[in-house]
């Protein structure tokens, strides 16, 4: 199975990153940008083949390693 | 006036950090009720970390003074002079907590307030240096901690350029739930360009630079907050997140700035964000200042006055500047494309004034919010005296002594730190003459002969053990690391890192250790410049060790003299020097 | 030699390139903020080492849409030599003025030492003061260092004779890499050779007191072939 | 509108910092893990209100900034 996993930062904590980014686009002179957020996808080959089994290996993987969840949100997608 | 319709109860009082005593002094001095933004104001204001209210009175026996000093402890950083016209300026600072939560970020977040400290001066940082503690290398969080903790410096110090030269690395069980991480910056100024925070000419302009404010790290009252925080469909985060990049523009314009003539006073925006800041330049000048919050940037909407005021949001300053030159400061700030708002005025009134949509919010006295912080001589009981031990009472090593050296070499106190300083850029600016591995780091003046050497140095198991020799001990350690390049020794900075103040015993080993370093500085003719304090360092009632580390700075006048570790040439003579 | 640096907002060693400069050609270069187009004639320009936008996104990715770097690509293709030294090889790299990119160290850790690279050649306007070959120490300090290109082109790199520097132990046989960088590369020219492209730090190794002078060597090189 | 842009890396590119993650994973334990690739997410609060249009924009904003295509693959999603 495949695991895809996203990690964005929480709302309100501040994405120097995304800030430079949407700077960066309207400098290009790309108009009406607003907010621009930065994160990460994390994409996993798993052997697992219960989906329910890999998602639960793969919340444990966000929680203890690829997501540091005191800053971090994070979502999984299991694809069979 | 309205008030936000906020009761303070008693555990509102009690969630601000404040007793009931110091209440009732907030009600006498306001002559009523504080509304939750004025509360908020109190607490921060008051809150031992920018009060001192336990070790002010310990702090005042050190030694602040001397030939050389230009600014001792009270403004943002301590300022000496180091000859030709120019100016060091040093500071440490700890940023232990935040560390804990979050490594990366709250070391990097720590090197950038202490650059800005340095900054805000008028000087140029040209060394950094850290001094950081850890529990038992075999705890399961030591390893993400030290791994993020050296990141975070790393990511935050090479990102904005200056070197990190220096620094030290100790482990003890003691830290496993409490580390510390204390950041040293220096700053090179012209001595007859210094740049104070005191608020000066009414009807001037105080101006808001650098990064906007959003809702990072407001403390107080969960309970309090959440009036304001009703949508919030996850509790926030309360550690800041580090932008090194704005810090780095915001280093660039200010010395830009600080080479014309507009900049009346300067003050950066700390851990107490813009309370302090303008509370604190207000102070200083004897003076008011009156804030409209609606002219802040912000970067979240929706922020009230109190989150506004308590917010940490990072890579900020304020400034007075006299209104004639805001079109030139402006222009400035805007060529680094960095926030710059005019958003208020100094007063006369000796009041702090916060309006926001058009209501005042907040009315206090300046004068007795500052001169009436509590300040407590808490009970202490000296640490008791450790029985010595005899030498013929240690076994000797069994092992041979080429197998005790190598065990010696590999213990984690001992152990090579070269893993961690080749994660800092100690080279950058091409004026590293002394890289880390050495005794002290020494960086050159730039078209100069001259170097700054600068070192971090504490041994808290002797602090344990005898409070005021170990105190004593990380003075001297700083003095010799300095002596042994070729440097003189000048002036020193510290920061007390300790646990519980309220416990007699922790408050013992503060006195000692600062009677201990006062002693040592006093004999050595080495100042104390600047510090800061870190307390109730502790988890689950059990203390770190006593840690009051000690930053020093000499200053050599030939670079080219430089004394160094490495042996020359086979056939020199080896001596031993003192006792 | 007549030189300028651009300078952008993050760049950290433009200050350290000054003084190199200086020493090795006895005047101060230009100074060219990223917003201006307009660059005096000058023999020589440099893109600087540092953190260009706090290398957010990728590095030296918002540096090379800056303004100034048009100006500086008009006049590379009029055959004007352009130095990148660290974020500068990034920000060439991202600009397509050399191939390849340059990705995060395979350690994921920001590396600062003293390396060994080699002299491939010392035919080319930036190394002429160096031997073919010769084994030089300067050192390194980067988050991303590790040079990627897909095998055709480096094949085409080694064939033209476009790789200028790689890591190499102290002896010079293969070794010490310290980012991963692909067949040991540390700096790389364009098709001309006047464009070069390196990841260590030439400009903090020109003194003794800097623990060593072998980057004087390029400076000095540059000087007398632009003379 | 928004827009979500994903940036990957071109298979054949080595991805050290992938790597490290798989490599982090097995150390803690987790078994069964094969290939993790880590790539970028963006996103994008836009202005446009024409999808089509939004999404045509992004694609010249991930052509000249939000990716390096001689080393990533980007895909964008647009949504309203
Ligand atoms: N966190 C650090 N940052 C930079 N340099 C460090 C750090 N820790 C140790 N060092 C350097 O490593 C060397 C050895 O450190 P340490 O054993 O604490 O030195 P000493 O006991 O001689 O003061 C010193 O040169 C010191 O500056």
């Amino acid at each position: 199975m495949k695991a895809t996993v996203h990690v964005t930062l929480k709302s309100g904590v501040l994405d120097p990153q995304g800030k430079a980014i949407g700077h960066a686009l309207s400098t290009l002179g790309f108009s009406g940008v607003g907010e621009v957020r930065q994160g990460k996808v994390i994409e996993i080959s798993l052997d697992e083949t219960d989906a329910a089994k890999a998602e639960a290996d793969v919340k444990a993987m966000c929680e203890r390693l690829l997501a540091n969840t005191v800053i971090e949100n994070y979502s999984i997608r299991i694809d069979g | 006036m309205t008030l936000p319709n906020a009761a303070i109860t008693d555990e509102v009082v009690a969630e601000h950090g404040l007793t009931q005593d110091e209440y009732q002094v907030v009600l006498r001095i306001l002559g009523r009720e504080p509304n939750l933004t004025e509360l908020g104001i109190f607490s921060v204001m008051w809150s031992e970390h920018c009060s001192y209210k336990s070790s002010k009175r310990w702090l005042k026996t050190l030694p602040t003074d001397g030939p050389n000093v230009i600014q001792g402890p009270g403004e943002n950083a301590g300022v000496i002079d180091i000859g030709e016209g120019l100016a060091a300026v040093f500071k440490i600072e700890s940023h232990n907590h935040p560390s804990f939560i979050e490594p990366y970020q709250g070391a990097a977040t720590g090197v950038g307030g202490i650059l800005r400290d340095v900054f805000t001066m008028g000087a140029r940082p040209i060394a950094n240096l850290n001094a950081l503690r850890f529990g038992d290398p075999d705890h399961p969080k030591t390893r993400h901690l030290i791994s993020g903790v050296v990141g975070g410096i790393g990511g935050y110090g090479n990102c904005v350029g200056v070197p990190t030269v220096a620094g030290e690395v100790n482990f003890h069980p003691a830290y496993n739930g409490n580390i510390l991480v204390n950041a040293m910056t220096v700053g090179l100024a012209q001595a007859d360009r210094i740049f104070y925070s005191a608020a000066a000419g009414p009807g001037n302009s105080v101006v808001y630079v650098g990064a906007k404010t959003g809702r990072d790290g407001i403390h107080g009252a969960t309970m309090a907050s959440k009036e304001f925080d009703e949508d919030s469909e996850e509790k926030r985060p309360t550690v800041q997140v580090g932008d090194p990049f704005t810090e780095k523009l915001l280093l660039e314009a200010c010395l830009e700035l600080m080479e014309r003539d507009c900049i009346v006073a300067i003050q950066d925006m700390g851990a107490a964000g813009l309370t302090s800041s303008s509370v604190e330049m207000a102070d200083k000048g004897g003076l008011g200042i009156e804030l409209d919050l609606d002219r802040v940037p912000v970067r979240e909407e929706g922020m009230t006055a109190y989150e506004i005021m308590l917010s940490e949001s990072q890579e900020r300053m304020l400034m007075i500047i006299r209104p004639e030159s805001a079109d030139e400061a402006r222009a400035v700030f805007e060529k680094w494309d960095l926030d710059f708002a005019v958003i208020g005025s100094v007063t006369e009134t000796g009041h702090i004034v916060l309006k926001k949509d058009g209501v005042v919010q907040c009315d206090i006295p300046v004068e007795p919010l500052v001169g009436e912080a509590p300040e407590y001589d808490r009970p202490h009981t000296p640490t008791a005296p450790q029985p010595m031990i005899a030498a013929a009472d240690v076994a000797a090593p069994k092992a041979s002594l080429g197998e005790v050296l190598a065990l010696l070499m590999s213990c984690p106190d001992m152990a090579s730190r070269r893993w961690i300083w080749e994660q800092y850029d100690h080279l950058v600016m091409g004026d590293t003459m002394i890289r880390p591995g050495a005794d002290s780091g020494v960086v050159r003046i730039r078209d100069t002969d001259r170097g700054l050497a600068v070192t971090v140095d504490c041994t808290p198991r002797y602090c344990l053990a005898d409070p005021k020799t170990g105190g004593a001990q990380a003075v001297v350690e700083t003095w010799r690391n300095i002596t042994a390049t070729g440097a003189t020794p000048l002036a020193a900075t510290n920061n007390l890192n300790f646990g519980n103040p309220e416990k007699p015993v922790i408050m013992g080993q503060i006195v000692g250790c600062v009677t201990g370093m006062g002693d040592a500085c006093r004999a050595l003719d080495y100042p104390i410049v600047s510090g800061n304090v870190s307390l109730y360092n502790e988890t689950e009632g059990t203390a770190i060790l006593p840690t009051p580390v000690i930053g020093g700075v000499g200053v050599i006048e030939n670079v080219n003299k430089l004394a160094t570790p490495a042996l020359k040439a086979a056939g020199e003579t080896l001596v031993v020097l003192g006792q | 030699m007549k030189s300028a640096i651009i300078v952008f907002p993050g760049s950290n060693r433009d200050r350290d390139m000054v003084m190199a400069l200086r020493q090795a050609s006895g005047s101060d270069p230009a100074m060219i903020w990223h917003k201006e187009t307009e660059i005096p004639d000058v023999d020589l320009i440099v893109v600087p080492g540092g953190f260009s936008y706090g290398d957010y996104l990728r590095a030296g990715a918002m540096g090379a849409l800056s303004p100034a770097m048009r100006t500086v690509k008009e006049r590379s293709d009029k055959g004007v030599p352009v130095l990148g030294v660290c974020n500068g090889f990034q920000i060439l790299t991202e600009a397509g003025m050399l191939p390849g990119a340059l990705m995060r160290n395979s350690g994921l850790k920001f590396v600062c030492k003293t390396v060994h690279l080699k002299v491939e050649t010392s035919q080319s306007l930036f190394t002429s003061g160096y031997s073919d070959g010769q084994v030089i120490s300067v050192p390194v300090a980067h988050n991303d260092g590790n040079y990627f290109a897909d095998p055709d082109t480096l094949d085409r790199l080694e064939d033209r004779g476009q790789v200028a520097f790689r890591y190499v132990a102290a002896d010079g046989k293969p070794g010490n890499n310290p980012n991963g960088s692909q067949r040991d590369i540390a700096g790389i020219y364009n098709e001309t050779k006047t464009v070069l492209g390196l990841m260590p730090h030439p400009e903090n190794a020109i003194e003794a007191l800097h623990g060593g002078t072998d980057g004087r060597g390029l400076f000095d090189g540059l000087v007398k072939a632009l003379h």
